[in-house]
């Protein structure tokens, strides 16, 4: 498939606060023309070779006490038990059981679990696209210490396998597969955004260049949508003075191969940028504002490239934390109330919560942290794909509603995060409800309040 | 024409008055309310004397010697000397040929009248041959005698269990009385030995009503095997206060603490030791700082120790449990190997 | 060691007594009750339950010794005494070797065992007559023992 | 060869050679598993403290979930303690790992194992109603769930009617006591009774994992 046939199969949906594919006319959930038999099996064979010791160590001890529901915002805003993270896993347990287990020839030999079936696995997708952002907050309430969020990312991939892939999200996923991104910001529209961008803020953006010390990305809802991140970004670093240089080899962050559960392009995308990284010597790679960028790059990068990274990873979070801490950024104070969004996969599961919040310090703002904050936000119900899904907009409608009142709890007049996939749930909600807040772009933020050199040195004086 | 008990007494000088206080013993004896001593003196004063014959198989005589200890005259004489002891091995007079037809006679007199008891085991082997008497096996002696018995009375573990015969490795293949008659009336008088005033409790009980007492479903009377040690034992308050003797000369054995510990029986035992006791009503084993063997229970030889305590296992040792362990991660190791092996062919098939 | 009471064994302290002597009291009282009420007598078997020292010492504490106290001998002395509370006797059987056979509280008006047995009178009136019509028929004592 | 004699003998025998065969297998059949090395820097390094503190730190939910799950923790751990109560403070239970284990301690007061362990029945009981009656529980329970419940409370039943010499002759509830254990012995390593060995394994994965990228734990 090329760019115009995707075009014609999955024309993008330009209009409105997120950014995804047209409302299909017809859905297409199953991906393939596989007989049922084989698609469950192909879940399966790659369920059982994903298999390893931890998942295993995971999947044994479950006891079903069920707490996992109560930290599931699908759970506490339906009330529906389908909705319990662990349920959502059932299939994969009972395969994991009959397949590769300790007892399995037992469970084979005496078929004490069936194989799973294919209309099992079938409706299992909802449950494991549309109701799970693989936010990670039930792996901290199960009482055995089970990392929920982990499996069902293992789940996905048997799903992937299995072509069981809600329409948007292996939509989104092929094109970022065709084009190098996943919602339209081709190499050539990202390079001309960038010389456009260069012009209208008469800021220098460094493309292609072919050495640097650090290497930026962006996500593609950025560029498409949040194009002021580009200029921001730019401007900090050539604040710092810093020898650094987007890449059209190697730019787009996002990762819905990992999303979509499709090993093969998850780990094309990722080595698009380890290797442009590479390519240009980088010393470090800067993941933008992007939530599962980061745990894909952070945390993932290195084992799918198969060694260590030659070059450190760092969220723009973690790199503005570290420069203004270091004095290198000075800016206007803000006298401004906020609260501040955790996007899970930086904090809860990236292990950077407290990064933001240097910067929110430095920056002087009044900040009001939300009633679950922190490792324990709750997430904004677009993360793990499930923005982009058109059938689970009502049930995404549902879990935001506890995050608006979480937001309006804290009487803070601006909403801040470090995610544009946040970012663009907060829009897409706030349309929505014709809500008052809108999200802001912590980058943004600081790049707006940067002490211009001359009145830096002013200040110094 | 034999003399009624009451005839008998009278001859001997013995008072309505003195048999009345014996009944009442005996009413005790029999779980009875005391108050029906006066029906039992009359129901006894009728009996008439009735025919016993006694044979000692595989035994070592304690049981009879349990009987006859006492030697001045007490409630088990009163009802021993109430029957006519028409064959006794060890306490007959006659021997010999006069002894066996002292027997033959009483069987043809009384045949379906005699009761019969029976101390020690019925050896199988070798079709009886491991235990004779007079050239004739005990097996067929039991079967022959037993025809013409109104019911039968095994007294002590071995003619009631097997007893200490049928301890593993059983070679004479020893039975119980019960499990060669079955076409008759079998009563267990268990115990290694058994109480005397249980013997002859069981005794006045058929003198009494003619008919064997109530039996548990070891065939034991009721009335002295109603009950476990444990229950009527008078040390059970420090069971329950969880208060237990560690060792045999430990502050907890002095100051009469629980003995289960040492490896009592008493809970799993039914007799009357606690309360009739021993030695004319001195002590019972347990008293004397001495755990209960369960003498009186179905193969107390074969139970393990008899100082191994009853929560305590009697079978297992840490070198089956680590063979067991080394097994297990053996066949883990076993399915792991599978399992990747499962993995690998998944990864091929793509 | 001769005797039990030299073995270095305590029986049974008398601060953890099993309780039964409170309950037996308790049955006293009823039983007495009955007594008055319905002329019914009632006994009960000492030896039937599972009395620790200190509970026997709590009864005869409580019980104490009234105004009568018989003691026959018949095949063994038997002591037969009213307790402090009338109504209520402490019977105690013993054999000939003076081992106690039977221990019991009666509650009645009198003990039947301390009237005459019809039995006895019959034969006691037979040897008076004998002896008055000077039959020289040999009469046997109520009180020789006789052994097996 | 009668019940008891069966129970203390090759009942309790075969019981823990199963016991220990299948503990040791399971554990085995996990650990020999795949593991494949992560090569991305670690934020936090000492996996084993992060293990050892998840393990400490989710024996109580977070200040964040206590609202809804303090009450389940709470029976749960009333009934753990109480099983660990009566199973190390009986001394007939002290005898039996003493026979067992060479191993002995001193026990509790009797009454006081008896009233733990009505408490731990009546905890049991409460969370099997919760299993039955909660939509969540009912929707995940399964045969083992059951089963395992079962498995658990017969003994602590079986044990108090023992004590209490209710429904049978003492030697057959005796019997009936250790035959229980000795299925739950049976049953322990291919159910969820296995959790007691596998949540310090399950709950250390996640802590050495997720310290090591700093993550929340």
């Amino acid at each position: 498939m090329n760019t115009v046939e995707i075009d014609a199969v999955h024309p993008l949906m330009t209009e409105g606060p997120r950014l995804t594919v047209e409302p299909p006319a017809t859905r297409y959930d199953k991906q393939g023309d596989l007989p049922d038999g084989e698609r469950a099996a192909r879940a399966v064979r790659q369920f059982v070779r994903d298999f390893g010791a931890t998942a295993a160590t995971w999947l044994e001890s479950c006891i079903h006490c069920g707490q996992c529901a109560e930290a599931c915002h699908y759970y506490v805003q339906t009330g529906e038990a389908k909705y319990t993270p662990v349920w959502k896993l059932e299939p994969f347990k009972q395969a994991y059981k009959r397949e590769a287990g300790p007892f399995a020839p037992l469970y084979r030999a005496l078929n004490l679990k069936r194989d799973v079936s294919a209309a099992e696995l079938e409706s299992w997708q909802e449950l494991i696209y549309d109701s799970c952002t693989l936010c990670g907050r039930c792996s901290l309430i199960c009482p055995m210490g089970i990392d929920l969020a982990s499996l069902i990312s293992q789940a996905r991939h048997g799903m992937a396998k299995a072509g069981l892939v809600p329409h948007e999200l292996w939509a989104v996923a092929e094109r970022a597969s065709v084009e190098g991104s996943p919602l339209g910001a081709t190499p050539k529209v990202f390079r001309e955004r960038c010389e456009w961008l260069a012009d209208e803020h008469n800021v220098a953006i460094h493309v292609d260049l072919p050495e640097a010390d650090i290497l930026v990305s962006m996500s593609s809802i950025e560029i498409m949508k949040y194009p002021d991140s580009i200029v921001a970004t730019a401007r900090i670093l050539n604040y710092l003075g810093t020898s650094w240089t987007f890449r059209t080899d190697g730019y787009e962050a996002t990762n819905f191969g990992m999303l979509s559960g499709n090993a093969d392009w998850q780990r094309e995308s990722s080595l698009r940028l380890i290797n442009a990284a590479v390519a240009c010597k980088a010393k470090r790679l800067i993941l933008p504002e992007c939530g599962h960028a980061y745990g894909a790059l952070r945390w993932q990068g290195a084992n799918v490239y198969g060694q260590p990274l030659p070059f450190e990873v760092e969220h723009i979070s973690e790199f503005l934390a570290r420069e203004m801490q270091a004095g290198h950024l000075p800016v206007k104070p803000m006298p401004a109330s906020v609260t501040f969004h955790d996007p899970c996969q930086i904090s809860r599961r990236g292990g950077a919560t407290q990064a933001p919040r240097v910067v929110l310090d430095k920056l002087g703002v009044d900040l009001h942290e939300m009633e679950m904050h922190g490792n324990l936000n709750w997430c904004c119900g677009g993360g793990g794909g499930v923005v982009t899904i058109h059938r689970a907009d009502a049930l995404r409608y549902k879990v935001f509603q506890l995050k608006m009142r979480q937001v309006e709890d804290t009487g803070a007049s601006m909403l801040v995060s470090s995610c544009s996939n946040c970012r663009q749930t907060f829009d897409d909600g706030q349309a929505h409800f014709h809500w008052d807040k809108t999200m802001h772009s912590l980058l943004e933020l600081v790049a707006d309040h940067l002490i211009e050199p001359a009145a830096s040195k002013e200040n110094a004086a | 024409m034999r003399e009624t008990l009451d005839q008998s007494l009278r001859r001997q000088g013995v008072s309505r008055r003195a048999f009345l206080k014996y009944c009442t013993a005996l009413a005790s004896l029999m779980a009875l309310p005391p108050g029906m001593a006066p029906a039992i003196a009359a129901a006894l004063g009728k009996a008439m004397r009735p025919s016993v014959i006694w044979l000692s198989f595989q035994e070592c005589t304690g049981c009879t010697e349990s009987l006859t200890r006492s030697n001045a005259p007490t409630l088990e004489d009163l009802i021993f000397n109430s029957i006519s002891l028409d064959y006794h091995e060890t306490l007959q007079a006659a021997s010999g040929t006069a002894a066996e037809a002292a027997r033959e006679q009483a069987m043809k007199a009384f045949y379906g009248k005699y009761l019969l008891i029976v101390d020690g085991s019925v050896a199988t082997g070798l079709q009886g041959a491991y235990s004779t008497v007079a050239g004739v096996t005990n097996l067929d002696e039991l079967k022959k005698v037993a025809a013409g018995a109104a019911a039968v009375v095994a007294v002590g573990s071995c003619s009631s269990f097997g007893g200490l015969p049928m301890a593993h490795p059983n070679p004479t293949g020893a039975v119980a009385v019960s499990d060669i008659i079955t076409d008759k009336p079998v009563i267990n008088v268990p115990g290694c030995p058994p109480i005397p005033v249980v013997i002859t409790g069981v005794l006045a009980h058929f003198l009494t009503y003619g008919t064997l007492p109530e039996t548990d479903l070891h065939r034991r009377p009721k009335m002295f095997y109603g009950e476990t040690i444990h229950d009527r034992c008078y040390r059970r308050p420090f069971y329950d206060q969880g208060k237990f003797a560690h060792t045999f000369d430990d502050e907890g054995a002095r100051n009469g603490w629980c003995l289960y510990e040492l490896g009592c029986k008493g809970p799993i035992t039914y007799n009357s030791c606690a309360t009739l006791k021993w030695n004319e009503g001195t002590s019972f084993p347990i008293e004397s700082g001495h755990g209960c063997l369960g003498c009186s229970e179905p193969k107390f030889w074969d139970k393990g120790s008899f100082y191994q305590p009853l929560s305590g296992g009697t079978w297992t040792d840490s070198g089956t449990l680590l063979a067991a362990a080394a097994a297990g991660v053996a066949v883990g190791a076993g399915a792991a190997v599978l399992s990747r092996a499962r993995q690998h062919h998944a990864q091929e098939e793509k | 060691m001769s005797r039990l009471d030299e073995i270095p064994v305590r029986i049974m302290p008398a601060e953890s007594a099993a309780g039964q002597g409170q309950a037996l009291l308790h049955e006293l009282a009823h039983m007495l009750d009955v007594l008055l009420r319905e002329g019914r007598s009632g006994m009960i078997d000492l030896r039937a339950l599972p009395l620790a020292a200190a509970d026997f010492a709590r009864l005869r504490a409580v019980l104490g010794e009234g105004e009568v106290h018989a003691r026959i001998d018949a095949m063994g002395e038997a002591s037969i005494v009213e307790t402090g509370i009338p109504g209520i006797w402490w019977h105690t059987y013993r054999s000939h070797d003076g081992d106690i056979i039977t221990e019991m509280l009666e509650t009645t008006w009198c003990p039947d065992i301390l009237n005459s047995q019809p039995e006895d009178v019959t034969s006691g009136l037979q040897r008076l007559r004998e002896q008055l019509t000077g039959d020289a028929a040999p009469s046997i004592p109520a009180k020789e023992e006789q052994h097996a | 060869m009668d019940m008891l004699a069966f129970a203390r003998g090759p009942g309790l025998h075969w019981s823990l050679t199963i016991l220990f065969v299948g503990v040791f297998w399971r554990l085995t059949g996990i650990l020999l598993l795949r593991r494949s090395p992560d090569y991305s820097v670690a934020r936090i390094s000492g996996w084993w403290t992060g293990a050892l503190r998840l393990i400490a730190l989710r024996s109580w939910p977070r200040r964040e979930f206590s609202a809804t799950t303090s009450f389940p923790t709470l029976i749960g751990y009333l009934f753990h303690i109480g099983l660990a109560v009566i199973v190390f403070g009986l001394q007939q239970h002290i005898l039996l790992i003493r026979s067992l284990t060479g191993l002995s301690w001193p026990n509790l007061p009797s009454g006081l194992v008896n009233l733990t362990a009505g408490v731990t029945a009546a905890s049991m009981l409460a969370l099997l109603i919760r299993r039955m009656t909660n939509p969540v529980l009912r929707l995940l329970s399964n045969f083992d769930d059951y089963f395992s419940w079962l498995v658990a409370f017969l003994p602590v039943a079986t044990g108090m009617l023992a004590v209490a010499h209710l429904g049978a002759r003492y030697e057959t509830l005796l019997a009936l006591h250790m035959l229980s254990a000795e299925l739950l012995f049976v049953w322990f390593p291919f159910g969820k009774l296995m959790h007691a060995s596998l949540i310090f394994l399950s709950r250390g994965t996640s802590g050495a994992l997720l310290t090591r990228k700093g993550a929340a734990i």
